[in-house]
């Protein structure tokens, strides 16, 4: 076996050799190797982050008609660079009456709470942290770390604006984990295991034409789950100045922040991974670094299309936001989880499986848009009464 | 002492240090914190078992659920950051004394009991158990009868937390 | 239709009418008498068909219509219900029908339909009368409307429903349940105009009356069930059954069958008023004329007597034809008697309408008098007649009064009685149809010869009694045709001959047609009604017509009594009595002045008097029976009985108990009783208080205590079971 | 190799903490803590057992799972009765709500 059909592989087996050779004990070993794979892994996601901050301000800016950054390097590629030091050299200020030890936990469980992803994310066919059998669970889990991360923030701010985006965070985090976990158990059904890689592996066709509208729910309920417009609530400018992360300063500011966009990042290969095929490609299976390629290129790609979403959709009501959950994303989630799993057992083993599954979404998609529709129409009705000035004027 | 045992110990030690600081801490919210430290060394504990799934589930759970209510609940109930007074009643120590005594008395149990030493069996090769967990959650012949039965449960408790702390408009 | 169903439908339709009316249309005058009258023409309609019918059957008598259902279930038989039409009941029904329907229709004028609403009539009293102002400004007084007109029309339904129950059925239970309706019904009739003192008095004086007859009809009818077993006509009127009731010794040396007919005979004399029931008939004239009609000459009273037509057979069970048994002899007595003494009495009335109830009683005498010497057809044959010119004679005099009514309200002197005969005189142009009417119907009632029908029942009752050699009767019988004939034509003349005594007389006028239309029908009958009945051996026109009554009638019984041979004595009898007295009446009273008293009064003197007061029965009665019932309710009863010893006895247990009570509860209950209660109660508290503290409320301090128990238990446990 | 007896004195002390937790703490938010204490040291006994019995038979691994399920409820209805005993009386010391007596 040579490197490039099993880089990962390779490489361990190598470094193994070596440190039994300097005459290291097993478990050991063992530890080290895991520590370095780690080390790695994270030092990769870290400067992938730096990068994904530049897109971020070059993709607004191209959304905003304006040039973006292109001072600092070309096309301004030093730019988040500069941005880093300038955080680091800033002040690091503890509001008076702070919880200083919650305080600083803050930011790091959020950055922890992103990088435990990536230990479950497949990059290539046998380019992976680890393959948990569980793996969709364990993405719920991290999110909810992050949710413990803003929460903590913002009850240790000593803040009003700080607690309320906490709060206002755990009611949308708590709340959409729902339809994203009931999404995430389509594939996992299509698929017959839990295991992430197991799942890619599954994809002989795209999940995603088996079953669009998981697709959907899954994307919404991911933008939510990120936080990011129109799901904004919990750092929404122009109502709480900057929610729970009002008091942080310099670097753990910052690490908010490269959280935020490495999440995005990770959840759009998330949404590759579980629906798209992952890092399945040609020649992806022989060449496994070809699958890192791929999988970054649609990363990237649904990364381009949450901020498309971001950029270019304004901020929706709090009430909204949960009505919008409990009342549409979650039931249509189970329903289409119901229709799936009938449908699936139903044309197991037949010809028409795929088409099937397509159909079945379709014809969901459908109804839910015609009961949408009446709903709207009734609402409308009841707008177009006229009220009559007289009892208005003795009600107020 | 094998690598094993170092990290039951030192989880143990997590556990239980913690768990500690949840009983005494004066700030509550603290306290809460200290429990979910508490529940990831358990988490730890389930997956030194080769319970994994149980582990995630208890993340999920406990953390991400269970936990947030109790900060939430705390973040309630409170007028100011601070919780001054003692957190103890007074009759603190009698709990104490109880807590040794039923310990004392659970240990002397264990230990007349024959299996207590008893060492980990190896998990038979080509045995899935979280296939076998979900198969036993929803068979008939198993435990579909208690799992529906928890899950109503649930509901009725969703409901009545909701009539409960429901303030009518 | 089946005729037997027929039969079952006819009593329904005043029955309906009586609830239609009381529950929906009584706001509605109009809509109430249509009702009214509507019923009564479908029952006179389903009676006609069935006489139609009937008479159309050979040997009615033998198989008549009849059918019966399972009503009341005894022990292991059913009491059957029934009706039965046979020759009687066919005779009955025919005239029964003509008469309520004609009083149906008469009543709409009587009660004054179309006129206004009285100016301060008030429901319970006799309208009196509107003023109505015409064209020319000048004010009226006119007769106004009867109040409770929707009332009225309702019980006479009711009554209807009862005379056609009684006529139609088969058994003499439900003929005594319609028998009770009617006398509901002359109760409620009777006191209409509740409002007056004396209406009062009169109903309840009605009811008492004939409520003794018919507690002893109902002894009969027990009486009757207890021997027989049935109630059935038919069933009882069989051979073998009337001789087993005519050979079973009673009482007194009463046969069973004679017993039996002696105690329903009762309940005749007590309905068809005969002496000495015969009290509450006058004053029934309380009621509206109408009424009296209805009571008097079509139904209640004929009831009566239909009742002892219907049980002859029974009566005349142990009868061998010569030498009547003691029941006969018993009616026949009171028959004959009645008959006599009414008439007297009869003869020194003024009030127009007591006359006639007079003449009534003395008319039902002779019918009882005839049944009693076993003159079955003649006694039946009388009814009828009678029932048809004693209807006409009633409506008549309400005619005659409704007229004097007018004239009273005319002339507005309101002293002028205008029932009292000495206020009129005259009439006979004021009212024409009324006049000639009512003389048609005095001259049948006073058996006038050859023309109208009394005579000629009156003269088969005679002969019959003649020939039977009943002689007392017959001359009795005879005596009361004549003062009859006397009393009426007194009548007659007072009312229309002569010149108008009053004011009032002077302005009487004719009724409506509603009232004089059923006249004339009525008087029709009163002539034609006897020919139907003329013994074939009856000089020159004697079998002109076949004795067709005879036949039909006698036909009812097992054989077919004989017509008693052709004797001169009574028709000659008869004659005279007739003739005599009608022209004695006209003698004496064809120019009574005005206020003139009556000319019998000086030569009669005394016993005028008496004749006038009836002989003092009611002052009698009020002594022997009125007075001492009051005295034993109030004083026997009520002050001694009640107050005295029952509310002695109950005031000394009071007594005791009170005390016994007070004993007990001081000295058993408040110190045992109570005391142990109190001890509980005490006990409990302390108890509670005492463990109060335990609660504390803090769930924490439960569960510690809780624990606490668990651990020590526990190690109890542990030490006992493992370590011992 | 880690016997069973350490996992045992383990959720027994973890038990017992909880258990001190439930009996001493004031706030009733912190009972309850006390009790997720409790329950997670029954969960470590319940997969204790199952793993050092017969790993095949899962039912200690069932019973977990429906504690956790009885333990979200728990919280859920407990914390809910707090809040609204907080609503109410405006604190949440144990000992202070004792309106259930006599």
């Amino acid at each position: 076996m040579n490197f490039w059909n099993d880089p990962i592989n390779f490489v361990s087996v190598w470094l193994r050799s070596l440190f039994s050779g300097w005459g290291m004990a097993d478990w050991l070993v063992n530890v080290l190797l895991a520590v370095m794979g780690i080390v790695v892994l994270i030092i990769c996601a870290m400067i992938l982050d730096i990068m994904l901050v530049w897109v971020e301000r070059k993709v607004v800016a191209r959304f905003q008609d304006r040039f973006g950054p292109n001072r600092v390097g070309p096309f301004g590629l030093i730019q988040p660079f500069a941005d880093i030091i300038k955080l680091l050299i800033k002040e690091d200020i503890t509001p008076i009456g702070a919880d200083r030890i919650i305080f600083n936990l803050a930011p790091i469980f959020a950055m922890t709470a992103v990088l435990l992803l990536w230990a479950i994310l497949p990059l290539g066919s046998v380019i992976y942290g680890v393959d948990l059998n569980v793996g969709v669970l364990y993405i719920i889990a991290t999110g909810a770390i992050g949710t413990l991360s803003i929460i903590m923030a913002g009850w240790a701010s000593n803040n009003k604006f700080a607690l309320i985006g906490a709060f206002r965070t755990v009611a949308q985090m708590v709340s959409y984990e729902i339809p994203m976990l009931v999404a995430m158990l389509i594939p996992t059904i299509l698929a017959g295991t839990m295991s992430v890689n197991g799942i890619v592996q599954a994809q002989n066709v795209w999940f995603v034409i088996l079953s669009p509208i998981g697709v959907l729910i899954f994307i919404i309920s991911a933008i939510a789950e990120l936080g990011r417009s129109p799901f904004d609530l919990n750092e929404a400018e122009s109502e709480i100045v900057a929610g729970f992360h009002i008091e942080y300063t310099g670097i753990k500011f910052g690490m908010f922040y490269a959280s935020e966009l490495l999440h995005t990042f990770t959840f759009g290969g998330f949404i590759a991974t579980l629906f798209f095929g992952g890092w399945r490609g040609p020649f992806a299976e022989t060449y496994p670094l070809l699958g890192v390629f791929y999988l970054f290129i649609k990363a990237m790609f649904f990364y381009w299309v949450i901020m498309w979403v971001k950029y270019s959709m304004p901020r929706i009501r709090i009430d909204h936001m949960l009505a919008f959950n409990w009342k549409f994303l979650t039931p249509l989630a189970f329903v289409l989880l119901i229709v799936t799993a009938v449908v699936d057992k139903v044309l197991a083993q037949t010809n028409y499986h795929a088409t099937g599954l397509l159909l079945a979404n379709i014809i969901v998609g459908w109804v839910t848009i015609e009961i949408l529709r009446i709903h709207a129409r009734s609402l409308r009705k009841k707008d177009e009464i006229p009220a009559q000035p007289s009892t208005q004027a003795a009600h107020h | 002492m094998d690598f094993m045992q170092i990290i039951f110990l030192l989880c143990a030690a997590l556990i239980l240090g913690a768990a500690l600081m949840v009983v005494t801490t004066r700030n509550m919210i603290h306290a809460a914190l200290w429990l979910i430290a508490t529940l990831f060394g358990v988490a730890i504990l389930y997956v030194l078992l080769n319970a994994g799934f149980l582990a995630v589930v208890q993340v999920v759970i406990y953390i991400g659920a269970i936990a947030i209510l109790f900060i939430f609940a705390v973040m309630l109930t409170r007028r100011e950051m601070r919780d001054q007074g003692p957190q103890l009643n007074n009759g603190w120590w009698m709990a104490v004394l109880i807590s040794l005594l039923s310990f004392g008395g659970l240990f002397l149990l264990f230990t007349n009991w024959s299996g207590f030493g008893k060492m980990m069996v190896n998990i038979p090769a080509g045995t899935d158990t979280l296939r076998e967990l979900g198969s036993a959650l929803v068979s008939p012949n198993a435990f579909v009868i208690p799992f529906e039965v928890a899950s109503v449960l649930l509901l009725a408790a969703l409901i009545g937390a909701v009539y409960v702390s429901f303030r009518g408009k | 239709m089946a005729t037997e169903t027929l039969i079952w439908l006819i009593p329904l339709p005043p029955l309906l009418a009586f609830f239609l009316i009381i529950l929906f249309t009584n706001k509605n005058k109009a809509l109430s008498h249509w009702v009214g009258v509507g019923a009564a023409a479908l029952s006179w309609l389903g009676s006609m068909i069935v006489f139609i019918r009937a008479l159309k059957v050979e040997h009615l008598g033998q198989h008549p219509f009849h059918s019966a259902i399972n009503w009341l279930p005894t022990a292991d038989t059913w009491l059957k219900i029934g009706v039965l039409i046979d020759p009687v009941g066919a005779a009955t029904l025919f005239f029964v029908a003509w008469t309520i329907f004609m009083i149906f229709i008469y009543s709409v004028g009587y009660q004054n339909y179309g006129q206004p609403e009285g100016d301060h009539d008030i429901k319970g009293l006799p309208p009196h009368g509107a003023t109505v102002i015409d064209p020319n400004g000048h004010k009226h007084k006119v007769p106004s409307i009867e109040p409770m007109y929707s009332r009225f029309f309702a019980f006479l339904g009711l009554f209807a429903c009862g005379m056609y129950t009684l006529v139609v059925s088969d058994n003499l239970l439900t003929m005594f349940i319609g028998w009770e309706i009617m006398g509901l019904c002359s109760y409620l009739l009777i006191g209409f105009w509740y409002g007056k003192e004396s209406a009062r008095n009169a109903a309840i004086k009605a009811f008492m009356t004939t409520r003794i007859g018919d507690v002893f009809m109902l002894l009969g009818i027990a009486f009757l069930y207890t021997a027989t077993g049935t109630l059935s006509f038919r069933t009882i009127f069989s051979e073998e059954v009337l001789r087993a009731l005519a050979t079973t010794p009673a009482f007194f040396g009463f046969s069973a069958a004679g017993a039996i007919g002696l105690l329903l005979f009762i309940g005749t004399v007590g309905k068809s008023a005969q002496w000495p029931l015969h009290v509450w008939l006058p004053d029934a004239m309380e009621g509206p004329t109408p009424v009296s009609a209805m009571i008097h000459a079509a139904t209640m009273v004929s009831a009566g007597v239909y009742a002892v037509i219907r049980m002859f057979p029974l009566i005349t069970a142990d009868f061998s034809g010569q030498g009547l048994t003691p029941t006969m002899s018993i009616i026949a007595f009171i028959g004959a008697f009645t008959a006599l003494f009414a008439a007297t009495i009869a003869v020194a009335q003024n009030d127009i309408k007591r006359v006639l109830a007079y003449s009534t009683i003395s008319q039902l005498g002779y019918m009882i008098a005839a049944l009693g010497i076993g003159a079955y057809v003649a006694g039946a044959f009388h009814l009828v007649t009678h029932a048809f010119f004693k209807a006409l004679l009633f409506l008549g005099s309400g005619s005659v009064i409704h007229g004097m009514e007018h004239g009273v309200l005319h002339t507005g002197d309101h002293n002028t009685d205008p029932q009292d005969m000495f206020n009129m005189g005259g009439l006979r142009r004021k009212m024409p149809i009324t006049f000639w009417t009512f003389l048609i119907g005095g001259f049948a009632l006073s058996g006038f010869p050859i023309l109208t029908a009394g005579f000629w029942s009156k003269d088969e009752i005679l002969a019959d009694a003649f020939g039977h050699g009943h002689l007392v009767v017959f001359i009795v019988l005879a005596l009361a045709a004549l003062l009859t004939a006397f009393y009426t034509m007194r009548q007659i003349s007072l009312t229309f001959l002569g010149e108008p005594r009053t004011k009032a007389a002077e302005h009487a006028q004719e009724t409506t047609w509603t009232m004089t239309v059923p006249l004339i029908i009525l008087a029709v009958f009163a002539i034609s009604y006897g020919w139907v009945g003329i013994p074939e051996n009856f000089p020159i026109i004697g079998g002109l017509i076949p004795n067709w009554f005879h036949e039909f009638v006698g036909s009812t019984l097992a054989e077919i009594p004989e017509g008693v041979g052709f004797n001169i004595v009574p028709l000659v009898t008869s004659l005279c009595v007739a003739l005599g007295g009608l022209f004695l009446g006209w003698l004496v009273y064809h120019n009574v002045k005005t206020d003139a008293s009556d000319p019998l009064k000086k030569p009669l003197g005394p016993i005028h008097t008496l004749l006038k007061k009836k002989y003092y029965f009611d002052e009698i009665y009020d002594f022997l029976f009125v007075k001492p019932a009051y005295w034993i309710a109030e004083t026997l009863v009520s002050k001694w009985m009640d107050n005295g010893v029952i509310d002695g006895i109950l005031h000394g247990i009071a007594w005791v108990g009170s005390h016994l009570g007070t004993l007990l509860r001081n000295y058993i209950d408040a110190p045992v009783v109570n005391g142990f209660g109190d001890l509980v109660g005490e006990g409990t508290k302390k108890i509670g208080a005492s463990m109060r503290p335990i609660q504390s409320g803090r769930i924490q301090y439960y569960m510690l205590t809780s624990l606490v128990v668990l651990i020590v238990v526990g190690g109890l446990l542990y030490y006992l079971l493992v370590l011992a | 190799m880690v016997p069973l007896s350490w996992y045992l004195t383990l959720s027994a002390a973890l038990f017992n903490i909880g258990l001190f937790g439930v009996l001493a703490r004031r706030n009733a938010v912190a009972i309850l803590l006390g009790i997720e204490l409790m329950l997670n040291a029954v969960n470590i006994n319940l997969v204790a057992f199952w793993r050092y019995g017969d790993p095949t038979v899962i039912t200690g691994q069932v019973f977990a799972i429906i504690v956790f399920a009885v333990a979200a409820a728990e919280v859920a209805v407990g914390l809910a009765l707090i809040i609204s005993v907080y609503r109410n009386r405006s604190t949440v010391i144990a000992n202070d709500i004792d309106m259930l007596k006599w």
